[in-house]
């Protein structure tokens, strides 16, 4: 018996250097699993399907595999732009849509996002994970200082803009946008801007080239590499490993301990790796951030099939079972142990109301040749994304027309 | 003040870096009348053909990389350019003689499609660095002027100058060689070309070929800036209101264009961009760019568009 | 052979004057036509004679000077004003339609007259489609008159060269000019086609009463059709007056004749 | 040393066939048959004329040897072509025009936007030597002092018969030894008619150019040429000696315009019974 | 021999001036709207519905509008893409802003503010030609893109600047399976199909091609050519725009402004040029040819099981499709609708070989 799972990735393109290590470590970990025997004795039977990173094509590979060899067990769209898509989609089709650190952030409320699950953390979540961190330089306060937000100018890059305001609301810094049209190839007069206006901090909404191109910009106007703040896709070793000293003290923020080995790589290299049936090229691949993102990722994926398979004690599970996995997923320490992902994730609990279970990120920074835990985790502040969520997913759910569900009466 | 003199300078050095892009377009239309949409995948091409080697090549030999390993790498990726332009020719531009413009361009199209395939194939899909030595860091100078001074970034400096020398290696090949009376007469008229025996062939390898070599510089510049990856064919973009605001058919257009657009396009975004919600450089320069074609249809040193009845 | 009756001057040029940057094209050229007449206009290659014609029909707008048509005067004019007036012409160098077939090409030169908007146009309903009838019948007929009925579907861009001008005088005919402006156009025809070319100018001329102006390099055609010649050399006009009085002209000699003829 | 080559052996007796074509068929757009078995022969410093009405062939005929059919595409489906006994059917334009083939193209063709005498000098490419190019521009100038005047104007500014003569100068520069000329005369004034067919016969008389020519202008056409082959609707119908043809009756009343009694003015060919040919 | 016209004479202009003169043409085309209408969802699954047949019909729709602007009026335009992104969103905004908006009246709404755009757009080809031309039409792209994700009252104030359409349904019919999506979407595209058709053949159409093939002769014969390019740029914007609104509303359901990026509009472009310019065929044989050709590439490994790794697959698919494109304009720069006529005419004399 084989439980099937799609994998939708994105190997080419604009920023194939990031799909690559994380689909690399997705494959790694279903493999890992079924070399454990699978779960609980059923064997992963994986399929990719190339999305390039394009709405479009992923769509197409959405269509195409969810109804295959009984059924998908969800989607891991890897894309902002395919969620939206997809997530339109789901309810009509019953079909879970899981999107651990990207997507909608207001689909942590499940209430109105039944079938969604930004697992770990939103972009909500990293914006005031950002904050956070800059509050503690500043020594609590950020009264008058300027923050400036340059963001690719897409959905992805403008999911943080309502938390950063809100955020800028309370505690009084001035947000200055800055929208950097895709690829970001040629950002001068951003940065000539970020001169201009000599924001105190500036956060950073990129992906594929737009990163190496801002820091490249930062270098060459002079600013402060250690003010700035990247989310966790412009916090990958190849997005600075070529300018080196250039990028010291350029900060991202991460989900798990970037660069941190749990006792499962050493698994995967032992189990795969040596045994020449790694995907990546090379075992070098363990411990980078995107390839951990993809471990974390497939992982998270398992676990919910597993609680799936144990409440209603089948081999393979339909989509709807493995909905109500993730919404019932307990990732206990002992669990997180167990699996070998101790010092990588932490312990989450998702509910009806909550599909994100609890956001834990924290603040790695680029020594001139590779990335250190500097900060503490983090939380997001609920009284703060608490309201937001609420706000935007009633919005959604009334343009819609979704009744949200009564969480009370659920099982 | 200091700072609009940076923003000038900034955007103008920005434009010599579009007028070498645009500097590819413009060869290939003039001397052959093809718009070449390719020019992006063949800049991608060069820089990850160089990239490449300049790592490997220190391996083989087993010695760090000098500027010799690095001579030799983009050595290796004009000879592979030579090859495309080759290809290119053999296989596509011999059999679409005398066909439409768009036509061409499609043609063209599909030439991206292929470099932007076999690129990533052959020499892998991460992000490569080259590292020809350009210098990084800002230098001010004016100090004693404006309160600290007016930065300039040395790097982009130096773009504009090979920039600059390239397009007047090439203005002059067009106008003054025998070469480049072909290149013009082919661009005219294909067949009557043909029929005074101009080697459509020869002209083209040589036109594709020389464009293959902006097209490698183009690259390296760009790709020592912004790290060789898929994206850097996107450059090509950027470089299209140029090369329509100068004339598709004008090597000096190409540099003057580009000064025109990048100043234009970064005065806008810092001065103008505010009150619009910012990143409107990218349209812009279009708008720019038309404004100037509606006085000058045919790009400021573009040859008059002929009709005669 | 019953001639034509000329009447009064339909087309009166005065001192017309063209330049392109530096090149004086047309310099001081006044000329009438009558009408009902066969006007030739002659000169050496260069001479002015195709610009003479832009400027009438308004593709060129003169540096100086003054055309009256029908007693309306104009310093100048668009296209299309000059199209509705009734002024129709052929080209020198081919300008027809490539990519259509024949009728369409043809159908072209009804453009004017056809009333129905593009609304109709598309939904094709009564009024539209009886107009396009109507309209089609009459290009049948130009058709059938310039006998080109066995290429009456095929792009125009195959045909030879001599059919191919044939089409271009269609496309005038369908516009039921009262001044027809033809350039050269029996260049590039042997013998017998010139023949036919010539008969359908006479036919067009003497049928319908309508004034030609005709470019023509063959001294044959001109002397035998024409009634009255201007001749232009170097932008100048250099002889104005019947065939017998331009043949017997020493400057027209020299400059365009030559001695063999 | 295609150089060497393209000169032709001059001792020869003129008899030698220059260019020889033998039945060849031409396809357009792998449908139109448009050439169906042309054969003819071109001796060595002759005049020949292609007569023949529109649309008969000639022009695709002289494609055909220049091998500039394929970008009309066109091909030669059957038959041979011969240059001085070498197959050439296969030989690119510019191999061609190195071994002394060049063709004059119907409609003129000029570079628009190449100035006059850039033109001319786009005709010396594949000639190296500086002080027989220079020579050349000096004795296409003689030839054609209108040009010399105009020599600075880009080629679409000027008039049809200057861009006619723009055409025939450039492909004199290449120092032909055939020259395949396309409607020479068409739109051009009688006086430069006259001077074209001149320069014909003298380039012929002094520099032995061998001339294959298409014409319409029968009449110019047979009193330069030295023998004329008659094409009708891609086939060759009659040949022989030019005066021969000039004489012959049929010839006399389709392509001179002269039934029996001289020349019939062009008013009164109404009443004129014509076949009509177009049918054919 | 048994495909010929001989025998079948014409007794009225009216009969010579049908789309389809000869008979057997006449029945072939019946029969193959009765099989997309009747035939097709007898047969489709869902993923042949979502991934091949609806993006095929409405990019049909599309290019058929393009075809119009290049094709026929010879202004080459790169700008498409935006032209489906007013459509999309300004049909979006009916939806959502105005209770009970039919949806039809949506759909063709956006093909009006489309069309607008596209005149206003299309003014620089009055005095631009060409790729000039072209390449300047990449400012309606730019600037849509930029409208789309910077003006919050495009996309009615979402944060994050992509939308979702809401229910479908026409006169009560509710469109919710890819069947009726496919129906609905086939239907507007035959109705588009024969409007566009009679326009082409008619008085508009043959403005222009006057303007295409000739502009200064057009204009001595009386053709004004600010009306015939502007009419083009607007009937042309309004096909698209409708087919931006079907793309975004039915076949997406919720896209964000890159659904309808500089990719689409070289796509188009592709789509008509490789179908033929300036046929209406055409468009239908550029939109098939775009949509099998990527599934073709991508399932054909699959089927064969060739052990290759996904990004070499997608790196070959690449490199094959940009070969094909190039082949096929080789073969036939006119592109596959006269490949197809070409066919046609040796049909015609067949069995003998001209
Ligand atoms: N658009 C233009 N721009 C510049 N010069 C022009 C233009 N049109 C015509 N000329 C010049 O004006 C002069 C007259 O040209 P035109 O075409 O009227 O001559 P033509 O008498 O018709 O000669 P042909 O008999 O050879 O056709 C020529 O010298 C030509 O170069
Ligand atoms: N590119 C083409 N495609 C299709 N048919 C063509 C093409 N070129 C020429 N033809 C056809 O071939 C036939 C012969 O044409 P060709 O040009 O050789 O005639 P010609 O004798 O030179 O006539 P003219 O005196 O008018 O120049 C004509 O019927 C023409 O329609
Ligand atoms: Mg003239
Ligand atoms: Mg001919």
């Amino acid at each position: 018996q084989e439980q099937y799972i799609p994998a939708l990735v994105y190997r080419t393109g604009q920023f194939a250097p990031l799909g690559v290590p994380w689909a690399d470590g997705k494959l790694d970990y279903y493999k890992l699993v079924n070399a454990r025997g699978g779960i609980n004795g059923v064997q992963i039977r994986y399929e990719e399907c190339e999305t390039a990173y394009d709405t479009a094509r992923g769509v197409e590979c959405y269509e195409r595999l969810k109804d295959q060899h009984g059924g998908a067990p969800g989607f891991d769209t890897q894309s902002t732009g395919i969620t939206f898509a997809v997530s339109d989609r789901a309810p009509g089709d019953k079909m879970p849509v899981f999107t651990p650190g990207y997507g909608l952030s207001q689909s942590v409320d499940g209430r109105v996002y039944e079938w969604n699950f930004p697992l770990l953390g939103t972009y909500w979540t990293a914006a005031d994970a950002m904050i956070q961190d800059i509050l503690k330089k500043e020594g609590g306060s950020l009264q008058g200082k300027k923050i400036a937000l340059v963001y690719h100018d897409s959905p992805y890059g403008k999911e943080p803009i309502p938390l950063l305001q809100a955020r800028a609301k309370k505690e009084g810094f001035e947000l200055i946008l800055l929208p950097v049209t895709a690829p970001g190839v040629e950002q001068k007069s951003t940065w000539l801007q970020i001169r201009q206006r000599r924001p105190d901090y500036t956060l950073l909404w990129s992906a594929g080239v737009m990163t190496p191109t801002a820091v490249r910009e930062a270098q060459a106007t002079g600013y402060a590499r250690d003010r700035i703040y990247a989310i966790w896709w412009g916090g990958s070793d190849h997005d600075v490993r070529e300018i080196g000293q250039g990028a010291k003290g350029y900060n991202t923020v991460t989900l798990h301990n970037t660069a941190a080995r749990g006792p499962v790589h050493d698994a995967i290299k032992a189990e795969l790796y040596d045994k020449g049936q790694g995907s990546a090229a090379s075992a070098d691949i363990l411990g980078q951030l995107a390839h951990t993102r993809g471990m974390v990722i497939a992982m998270l994926q398992v676990e919910a099939i597993r609680t799936a398979q144990e409440k209603f004690g089948t081999k393979t599970v339909t989509p709807e079972q493995v909905r109500w996995g993730f919404e019932n997923l307990d990732l206990t320490q002992e669990r997180i142990q167990e699996l070998g992902f101790d010092g990588i994730v932490r312990p989450f609990k998702t509910s009806c109301e909550n599909h994100l279970g609890e956001d834990w990120a924290r603040i790695a920074q680029w020594d001139g040749s590779k990335f250190e835990v500097v900060s503490d985790w983090y939380q997001a502040d609920q009284s703060i994304v608490g309201p937001l969520v609420k706000e935007y997913a009633e919005r959604d759910a009334k343009a819609k027309n979704i009744t949200p569900r009564d969480c009370s009466a659920v099982e | 003040m200091g700072f609009f003199i940076e923003a000038v300078l900034g955007g103008l050095m920005t434009g010599m870096l579009y007028a070498l892009v645009a500097l590819g377009f413009v060869l290939i239309f003039k001397a052959s009348g093809v718009f070449n949409f390719a020019q992006g995948a063949m800049v991608l091409f060069a820089a990850l053909t160089m990239a490449r080697f300049s790592e490997w090549i220190p391996g083989w030999f087993g010695v760090a990389s000098s500027w010799w390993t690095l001579l030799l790498a983009m050595l290796i990726a004009m000879a592979a350019m030579v090859v495309v332009a080759w290809l290119i020719e053999r296989l596509a531009l011999r059999h679409l003689v005398g066909q439409e413009p768009i036509a061409l361009l499609m043609a063209t199209l599909g030439i991206a499609y292929f470099l932007d395939g076999l690129g990533p194939l052959l020499y892998g899909s991460g992000v490569y660095g080259i590292d020809v030595g350009m210098p990084k860091d800002p230098v001010f100078i004016f100090e004693n002027l404006f309160e600290g001074g007016v930065m300039v970034n040395k790097e982009d400096l130096y773009a504009a100058l090979i920039a600059m020398v390239l397009v007047a290696v090439l203005s002059l090949f067009f106008q003054r060689t025998r070469t480049g009376r072909a290149l013009r007469a082919v661009a005219d008229d294909h067949q009557a070309a043909q029929s005074i025996g101009i080697a459509l062939s020869r002209i083209w390898v040589i036109v594709w070929a020389v464009a293959g070599g902006v097209a490698l510089v183009t690259g390296i510049i760009w790709g020592s800036k912004a790290g060789v990856q898929f994206s850097l064919s996107l450059v090509a973009m950027k470089a299209l209101p140029v090369v329509i605001l100068g004339g598709l058919t004008s090597v000096p257009g190409a540099i003057v264009g580009g000064l025109i657009i990048g100043l234009g396009e970064k005065l806008s975004e810092i001065y103008l961009g505010p009150f619009l919600g910012g990143g409107i450089e990218n349209w812009f320069a279009y708008v720019l760019a038309l404004a100037f074609l509606l006085i000058r249809p045919q790009g400021l040193f573009g040859d008059k568009i002929i009709d005669r009845v | 052979m019953q001639r034509r009756h000329i009447g009064d001057v339909i087309l009166d040029i005065r001192n017309i004057a063209l330049r392109f940057g530096g090149v004086q094209a047309l310099t001081d050229i006044s000329f009438d036509v009558r009408e009902h007449e066969i006007r030739a206009i002659i000169g050496p290659n260069g001479a002015g004679k195709s610009s003479m014609l832009n400027c009438i029909n308004g593709v060129y707008t003169p540096t100086e000077g003054r055309i009256t048509f029908r007693g309306r005067t104009f310093s100048h004019m668009n296209p299309r004003q000059v199209a509705e007036m009734g002024v129709a012409r052929t080209f020198q160098n081919l300008a027809l339609f490539k990519g259509m077939s024949v009728i369409d090409n043809i159908m072209t030169g009804r453009n004017l007259q056809i009333k129905s908007n593009i609304l109709l146009q598309a939904l094709r309903i009564g009024p539209a489609e009886r107009e396009e009838i109507r309209h089609r019948a009459f290009v049948e007929k130009i058709i059938d008159f310039l006998e080109i009925q066995a290429w009456r579907k095929t792009p125009v861009g195959q045909l030879p060269y001599g059919l191919q001008k044939r089409v271009d005088l269609g496309r005038a005919l369908a516009m039921q000019p009262q001044v027809l402006l033809l350039d050269e156009p029996m260049a590039g025809m042997n013998i017998e086609e010139k023949q036919d070319m010539c008969r359908f100018i006479l036919e067009i001329n003497e049928e319908f009463g309508t004034t030609i102006v005709l470019i023509e390099h063959d001294m044959g055609v001109v002397m035998d059709i024409s009634d009255r010649v201007v001749v232009l050399d170097y932008g100048k006009k250099i002889g104005d007056g019947t065939p017998e009085d331009v043949r017997n002209n020493d400057d027209v000699i020299r400059a365009y004749l030559g001695t063999a003829h | 040393m295609p150089h060497a080559e393209s000169v032709p052996d001059r001792s020869k007796a003129q008899t030698a066939p220059i260019l020889q074509v033998n039945g060849i068929e031409v396809i357009y757009n792998h449908v139109i048959l448009v050439l169906k078995g042309v054969s003819l022969q071109v001796p060595e410093g002759g005049i020949v004329a292609l007569l023949g009405g529109n649309g008969a062939g000639k022009t695709t005929t002289l494609r055909a040897i220049s091998n500039l059919l394929k970008a009309e595409r066109g091909e030669v489906t059957k038959g041979t072509i011969e240059l001085r006994g070498e197959r050439i059917e296969n030989r690119s334009p510019a191999d061609l025009v190195a071994r002394g083939v060049v063709q004059v193209m119907e409609g003129r063709h000029c570079f628009a936007h190449l100035t006059i005498e850039e033109n001319l000098l786009t005709g010396s490419y594949t000639r190296r030597d500086k002080a027989e190019i220079a020579a050349n521009l000096e004795k296409v100038y003689t030839y054609f002092p209108r040009l010399k005047t105009r020599r600075n104007s880009q080629a679409a500014y000027t008039s049809g018969g200057e861009q006619q003569m723009c055409a025939i100068g450039r492909a004199l520069m290449t120092n032909p030894s055939l020259v395949l000329l396309d409607e020479p005369s068409m739109g051009l004034a009688p006086q430069i008619v006259d001077e074209v067919f001149h320069i014909v016969k003298d380039l012929n008389a002094r520099e032995k150019v061998t001339f294959l020519l298409a014409e319409q202008n029968t009449n110019m056409a047979l009193k330069y040429a030295d023998y004329g082959y008659i094409m009708e609707s891609g086939r060759i119908v009659m040949d022989g000696q030019a005066q021969e043809l000039a004489g012959n009756a049929d010839v006399k009343e389709f392509y001179l315009g002269m039934g029996g009694d001289g020349r019939k003015s062009f008013r009164d060919v109404k009443s004129y019974k014509r076949r009509k040919r177009w049918l054919a | 021999m048994f495909y010929r016209e001989n025998g079948q004479f014409k007794t009225s202009y009216r009969a010579d001036q049908q789309i389809f003169p000869v008979a057997q043409d006449r029945y072939a085309m019946l029969l193959l709207v009765a099989a997309a209408f009747v035939g097709v969802p007898l047969l489709a699954t869902n993923y042949f519905y979502q991934a091949v047949l609806i993006p095929f019909v409405i990019l049909a729709l599309a290019a058929l509008g393009l075809n119009i602007l290049v094709g026929y009026c010879g202004q080459i335009s790169l700008g498409t893409g935006a032209f489906m992104a007013v459509g999309a969103y300004a049909a979006y905004n009916l939806q959502v802003r105005i209770d009970g908006m039919p949806l039809l009246v949506c759909i063709l709404g956006g093909g009006f503010v489309a069309m607008l755009f596209g005149v206003v757009f299309g003014i620089p080809s009055l005095r631009i030609r060409g790729l000039y031309l072209a390449v300047a039409t990449l400012a309606a792209q730019f600037f849509m893109d930029w409208l789309a994700s910077r003006a919050a009252w495009v996309t009615n104030h979402s944060s994050s600047g992509s939308v979702s359409a809401r229910e479908l349904q026409v006169l009560g019919w509710h469109i919710h399976t890819p069947m009726e999506k496919y129906l609905f979407c086939l239907a507007i595209l035959c109705v588009m199909a024969l409007l566009a058709k009679n326009l082409v053949r008619g008085a508009i159409g043959r403005e222009w091609m006057a303007i295409r093939d000739m502009d200064v002769a057009a204009a001595v014969i009386g053709i004004r050519p600010v009306y015939a390019k502007l009419s083009a740029f607007a009937v042309s914007a309004f096909i698209v725009g409708v087919a931006g609104a079907l793309w975004g509303m039915v076949h997406l359901g919720a896209w964000e402004p890159a659904a309808f990026n500089l990719d689409m509009s070289l796509k188009l472009l592709f789509m008509v040029i490789i179908g033929g310019l300036g046929s209406i065929a055409g468009a239908f044989f550029g939109a098939a040819f775009f949509v099998m050709l990527p599934l073709a590439l991508t399932l054909l490994p699959h089927a064969l099981g060739v052990p290759l790794s996904t990004a070499t697959l997608s790196y070959l698919e690449h490199m094959i499709f940009g070969a094909l494109i190039v082949f096929f304009l080789i073969v036939e720069p006119h592109g596959l609708a006269r490949l197809w006529g070409t066919a046609r005419q040796k049909l015609r004399v067949w069995p003998f070989p001209h």
